[in-house]
C-alpha cells in the first residue's frame, strides 16, 4: 500500500530508526541510550527483511508441492548474520555499563560529565 | 486482510518503541523491549521470514532481555528525570 | 593467471582469526605464553601478505571467489593495490606485539593477558579482511569485527574512565556501523548483488536517483566518523589517549585508517558506475578536512597529557589525507594514499616512545616530564624523530607525502588549501618544540623522571627500529611513491576532475 | 539539549524517508532484489547445496565466508567481556604500581601509571555509597514453583534445540537459533540453581577450546573444502553426503560455540 506515493512499510522501519536515534542522542541514561541503539538495529533488520519480501510470497524453503514466488534468502542471511552482530554489541556495552556504575555509582550521563 | 495486519502491528511497532522511550522505569523500558522484539518477530514470520523471526525471538527477545535484566539487577532501576 | 600466492588470500585472512580463537587455549597453563603465540601468528600472515604483495607486482590485480562460487554469485576477495596496505599494516602489529610484552607488566594481571592478545589478533585479521574484501556485506561483517575488538581494547587498561571513554566511543561506532549496513541493504534493494564491482555496474544502469545518493551519504558519513573527521572526531581524543600506549598505536595508527580504506571503495564503486557528481562531495571533504588539520593542531597544542596531544594530532593528519583526497589532482591522491601507510608508522613510533616514557617514569605530562631525556635517550630521540617526522621536515617519512598533498593543492589551483596545510604543519611544530624543549633543555622536577633508566630491550627495539624507519623512508620515499601510483591513476579518470 | 537532538533526528530522518521512497517498490517480483543473484540462488539452490532451507543454504554454503566472520564476532564479543577489568576495587590509594627502579615521588604528586587511576579513587567509593543499594538483587529468591517448572522443562526445550538444530537444513532453525536457546535454557538454570551449578556445565578445563569452537570448525571445514574442491570453503557440489556432512559439523559447532560463548558472557557478567 502507498498512500501518497510513501512505501508505509518503509516509512514505518524510518520512524522506528528515529524514535530509537532519538533516545541514543537525547537520553541521559546509558541504558536507555543502550535500548535505543537495539530499536535503530530492529528497524534496520526490519527494512532488509521488508525488502526481501514478494507479495503473496512463501518462506524460501523449497517444499514440494508449492510453486514460487519465495522471498528472497539473502536478505534473511544478511538479517541472521546481523542480530548476532547487535548482540555481541550489546553484550560487551553492558559489561562496560557495569563497569561504569561499579566505579563511579551512576550511569547517568550527566552525572558522569560533572565528576572531575 | 494482510493490510489491515500490517498497520495494525506497525502501530503496535511504534507504540512500543516510543513507550520504551518515555518508560522512566528500567526494568519496564527493558520488558516492553522485549515485547517490541516479540511483535518484531510476529511481522517478520508474516513477511516470509520464520528463519529471522525464531532467531529474533529467541536472541533478541530472549538472550538480550535477559542480559540487560542481569546489568539492571547490577546497577540501578530507576532513570534520573 | 594467477600465481601461487593468490591461493594464500583467504588464509592471510582467517590465520589471525583462528589464532586468536585458539589463543585462551595456547596460553591456559601460562598466559604470558599468548604474547609470543600472538606474534607468531602475525609473523606468519606478515608473511603471507608479502607473498600476496609479491604476486601484486608480479600480475596486477587478481580475486579469489571463496566456495568455488563465480564473483557475484558467492562472496569474492579482491587484492588490488589499495590492498596491499595489509602489509605494512601487519608488519607494524609485528613490531608492535612484542612492545607490549613487558609494558603490560602494569595495565593488567596475566590472567587477562590471552584474551587481550585474541583481541589484537581479532583487530589484525579484520583490518586484512577489509581491506581485501570485494562484498559490501563482507565488509560490513568485517567492520563490525574491528570495531568491537577496538572497543574492547579501549577499555582494557583501566576502570571507570577508560570504560566509559569505550562506551562513547561505541555507541558513535555502532550508529556509524548501522548507517553502514543501512547503505548497503540500500545499494542491495537498488541493484539485487552485494558484489562491489557488480553493484558498480547496475548502478551504471540504473543511472543516478535520490536513493543512490541517500546511500552515498550514509556510506560516507559512516566512514567519516570511522576516521575520526572534524564534525564527528569527539570519541577519537579520548578513546585513543586512556588506552594502553601499544593499542594507542593500533587504534590511532592503523584502526582510523578503515574509514579512509573505506572511503577509496565506495568511490571505486560510484566513480565506476558514473551515476553521481561527486565535485560537491570532493568540496565538502577539501574544508573538512582543512578544518580538521587546523582544528587538530589547534587543540593539541593546549594539551598537556602526551597521549592526549598524539591522539589530536591524529585528528590533523587524518585531515591532511582527507584533504589529499579531495582535492584529487594526481599529487594530492599520491601523497594522501602514501601518507595512510607513513602517519601509522610515525604514530606508531610516536605513541610507543610515549609509552616507554610513562612506563618508566610513572608520569604522563609535559611538566612532569621535564628532561626525561637525560635519562632516557634513546627513547627520547626516537619521540624527537617521530615529532620531528609528523611535522613534515625534510629527512623524514612525513616530509614526503606532505610535500606531495601541498604540490597537489597548488596543481589544483587550491593555493589556499596548500597555505592551511602549511599553518596545520606549523602550529603542529610549535607544539613538538615545547616537547622537545621540555625533554631536553629544562631540569626535572621528578625524582623518578631524574633516575628513570631506559627500557629493557623488547620496548626499545621496537621504538628504534620504527623511528629509524621513519628516517630510511624520509629517504628512500620514492618507492611507497611509485608502488600507489598506478592504483591512484588507474582511478584519478572517475574522481571528478 | 532535547530541541538539538530533535533537530538531528529530523535531519537524519529527512533524507532516510526520501532514500526509502524511491526505491522500488518491495513486494513486486520484478524488483532487482528478486530477480539478480537472489533468484538464481532459488532455481539452482537445492541441487547445488542439498538443502531445501535456502537461508541455511546461503549462510552455510554461497555465503559461508559470511558467517565464519560472524561466528568470529561473538567470539570477539566474549574476548572483550574477558579482557574487561575484574570487580569494581579502585586501585590502592596512592600508590599505584610503580614501574621498578622509580624512586617514591617527592611530591605529593601521585604517579599515574594508569590514566584513570587518580582521577577516580576519591569520586568512585563515595558516590557508591551514596546510590541506594540496587532494587533488584541479583540472588532473587526464586519461587519453589518458578524452580520446579524450569528445572522440568529444561531438558525438554534443550532437545528441542537439538531437534531445531538437525532440521536446520530442511526447516526454519540452524546452529544459532539452537546457540541462543541453549544459552537461554543455561541462563535459566542459572538463576534458578544458582551459578555455581550451572558454571559445572560448561567444565573449566573445557571452556577454552568449547567457546572458540565456531571459528575453529569452520577454518577446518574450509580446509577440507580446499582439499577437495581447490577452493576455500569449497563445498563437492555433486556429493551430497560429503556437503550434508561438512553442513552438520558447521551447524553443531555454532550452536556449541555460539552457546558456550553467550553462557561465558552471562557467567562473567554475574560475578
Amino acid at each position: 500500500m502507498q498512500p501518497f506515493g510513501l512505501d508505509l512499510d518503509y516509512v514505518a522501519v524510518v520512524a522506528l530508526f528515529c524514535v530509537g536515534l532519538y533516545m541514543l542522542v537525547a537520553k541521559s541514561n546509558l541504558l536507555k541510550k543502550l535500548l535505543g541503539l537495539n530499536v535503530m538495529e530492529t528497524s534496520v533488520f526490519a527494512f532488509i527483511v521488508t525488502a526481501g519480501m514478494v507479495e503473496g510470497g512463501d518462506p524460501p524453503i523449497m517444499v514440494a508441492g508449492t510453486s514460487a514466488p519465495y522471498a528472497s534468502p539473502i536478505p534473511h542471511a544478511m538479517v541472521l548474520t546481523g542480530i548476532v552482530v547487535a548482540v555481541s554489541v550489546t553484550a560487551v556495552a553492558l559489561a562496560l555499563i557495569v563497569q561504569i556504575h561499579a566505579h563511579f555509582g551512576t550511569i547517568e550521563i550527566d552525572e558522569l560529565k560533572e565528576l572531575p | 486482510m494482510s493490510d489491515l495486519f500490517d498497520i495494525v502491528m506497525l502501530a503496535l511497532l511504534i507504540a512500543t518503541a516510543v513507550t520504551v522511550a518515555r518508560a522512566r522505569d528500567l526494568l519496564a523500558a527493558v520488558v516492553i523491549f522485549s515485547m517490541y522484539s516479540l511483535t518484531m518477530t510476529l511481522v517478520w514470520q508474516h513477511r516470509g521470514a520464520p528463519d529471522v523471526a525464531m532467531t529474533e525471538a529467541a536472541v533478541g527477545a530472549g538472550v538480550t532481555t535477559v542480559l540487560f535484566l542481569i546489568t539492571i539487577a547490577r546497577t540501578t532501576r530507576r532513570e534520573k528525570p | 593467471m594467477t600465481g601461487p600466492w593468490a591461493e594464500a588470500l583467504p588464509w592471510a585472512i582467517v590465520l589471525p582469526l583462528v589464532g586468536a580463537a585458539l589463543t585462551p587455549a595456547v596460553a591456559v597453563r601460562h598466559p604470558r605464553v599468548s604474547g609470543f603465540w600472538a606474534w607468531g601468528v602475525l609473523l606468519v600472515t606478515a608473511v603471507l601478505t608479502a607473498g600476496l604483495v609479491s604476486e601484486l607486482v608480479a600480475r596486477g590485480p587478481f580475486s579469489y571467489g571463496l566456495g568455488g562460487w563465480a564473483a557475484s554469485y558467492g562472496i569474492e576477495l579482491r587484492f588490488d593495490h589499495f590492498s596491499a596496505w595489509v602489509l605494512p599494516l601487519v608488519v607494524l602489529f609485528v613490531v608492535i606485539v612484542p612492545f607490549s610484552w613487558r609494558y603490560l607488566d602494569h595495565v593488567m594481571p596475566d590472567e587477562r593477558r590471552p584474551p587481550f592478545y585474541a583481541l589484537l589478533l581479532l583487530n589484525a585479521g579484520g583490518m586484512i579482511g577489509f581491506c581485501v574484501t570485494g562484498d559490501l556485506f563482507n565488509l560490513f561483517v568485517f567492520t563490525e569485527v574491528v570495531s568491537l575488538s577496538s572497543y574492547a581494547l579501549v577499555a582494557v587498561g583501566g576502570r571507570g574512565l577508560a570504560a566509559f571513554a569505550a562506551l562513547k566511543y561505541l555507541f558513535i561506532g555502532a550508529v556509524s556501523s548501522l548507517l553502514m549496513l543501512f547503505a548497503t541493504a540500500q545499494l542491495f534493494v537498488l541493484s539485487g548483488s552485494l558484489n562491489m564491482a557488480d553493484v558498480s555496474l547496475r548502478l551504471g544502469e540504473i543511472g543516478g536517483g535520490t536513493a543512490v545518493m541517500v546511500a552515498f551519504a550514509a556510506y560516507a558519513v559512516s566512514f567519516m566518523v570511522k576516521a575520526a573527521m572534524f564534525p564527528v572526531h569527539v570519541w577519537l581524543p579520548d578513546a585513543h589517549a586512556i588506552a594502553p600506549s601499544p593499542v594507542s598505536a593500533v587504534l590511532s595508527g592503523m584502526v582510523v585508517k578503515v574509514g579512509i580504506v573505506g572511503m577509496l571503495r565506495i568511490y571505486q564503486i560510484y566513480f565506476g558506475a558514473e551515476v553521481l557528481e561527486l565535485g560537491a562531495f570532493n568540496l565538502a571533504l577539501v574544508w573538512l578536512g582543512a578544518i580538521s588539520i587546523v582544528m587538530g593542531a589547534f587543540f593539541a597544542i593546549f594539551q598537556d597529557d602526551i597521549k592526549l596531544m598524539l591522539a589530536y594530532s591524529t585528528i590533523s593528519n587524518i585531515g591532511y589525507i582527507v584533504l589529499g583526497l579531495g582535492l584529487a589532482s594526481p599529487y594530492a591522491v599520491i601523497g594522501a594514499a602514501v601518507h595512510v601507510f607513513n602517519h601509522a608508522l610515525i604514530k606508531a613510533t610516536l605513541f610507543l616512545a610515549a609509552g616507554s616514557i610513562i612506563h618508566q617514569t610513572g608520569f604522563r605530562t609535559l611538566s612532569d616530564l621535564r628532561g626525561v631525556a637525560r635519562t632516557m635517550p634513546q627513547t627520547s630521540a626516537a619521540m624527537a624523530i617521530g615529532a620531528v617526522s609528523i611535522v613534515g621536515l625534510p629527512p623524514t617519512a612525513g616530509f614526503v607525502c606532505k610535500w606531495y598533498i601541498a604540490l597537489g593543492a597548488f596543481e589544483a589551483n587550491q593555493a589556499p588549501f596548500g597555505f592551511a596545510l602549511v599553518f596545520g604543519a606549523l602550529f603542529i611544530f610549535i607544539y613538538y618544540i615545547r616537547m622537545l624543549n621540555a625533554f631536553y633543555f629544562q631540569p626535572p622536577v621528578h625524582a623518578s623522571v631524574a633516575q628513570a633508566s631506559e627500557t629493557p630491550w623488547s620496548m626499545r627495539g621496537p621504538v628504534v627500529l620504527l623511528a629509524s624507519l621513519c628516517l630510511i623512508l624520509g629517504v628512500l620515499g620514492g618507492i611507497p611513491l611509485t608502488f600507489v601510483e598506478p592504483a591512484v591513476l588507474d582511478l584519478l579518470p572517475f574522481w571528478g576532475q | 539539549m532535547r530541541p538539538w537532538s530533535l533537530l538531528l533526528v529530523l535531519l537524519v530522518a529527512l533524507p532516510l524517508v526520501a532514500g526509502v521512497a524511491t526505491l522500488p517498490p518491495h513486494d513486486a517480483p520484478d524488483a532487482p532484489i528478486h530477480t539478480q543473484v537472489g533468484a538464481l540462488y532459488l532455481e539452482r539452490g537445492v541441487a547445488e547445496t542439498g538443502m531445501k532451507n535456502l537461508v541455511t543454504a546461503v549462510l552455510l554454503n554461497y555465503r559461508g565466508f559470511d558467517t565464519f566472520i560472524e561466528v568470529v564476532v561473538i567470539f570477539t564479543a566474549l574476548a572483550a567481556v574477558l579482557a574487561l577489568p575484574k570487580g569494581s576495587a579502585p586501585l590502592p590509594k596512592g600508590n599505584a604500581p610503580l614501574p621498578k627502579g622509580s624512586a617514591p615521588v617527592p611530591k605529593g604528586n601521585a604517579p599515574l601509571p594508569q590514566p584513570d587511576a587518580a582521577r577516580s579513587q576519591g569520586v568512585g567509593g563515595a558516590r557508591s555509597r551514596e546510590e541506594e543499594a540496587p532494587e533488584v538483587a541479583s540472588d532473587v529468591p526464586v519461587s519453589p514453583v518458578v524452580r520446579f517448572v524450569v528445572r522440568l522443562l529444561a531438558p525438554f526445550i534443550a532437545m528441542f534445540a537439538v531437534a531445531m538444530l538437525f532440521r536446520g537444513h530442511i526447516t526454519p532453525g540452524g546452529g544459532f537459533q539452537a546457540a541462543a536457546v541453549f544459552a537461554a535454557v543455561f541462563i535459566a538454570l542459572g538463576l534458578v540453581l544458582g551459578q555455581d551449578r550451572a558454571a559445572r556445565l560448561v567444565p573449566v578445563d573445557w571452556r577454552p577450546w568449547l567457546q572458540g569452537v565456531a571459528p575453529l570448525a569452520f577454518a577446518l571445514v574450509a580446509w577440507i573444502g580446499w582439499r577437495l574442491t581447490g577452493a576455500f570453503l569449497g563445498y563437492p557440489i555433486d556429493d551430497h553426503t560429503v556437503q550434508e556432512a561438512m553442513g552438520f559439523v558447521l551447524e553443531i559447532a555454532i550452536a556449541v560455540g555460539g552457546g558456550v560463548v553467550l553462557a561465558r558472557i552471562f557467567l562473567e557478567m554475574e560475578t
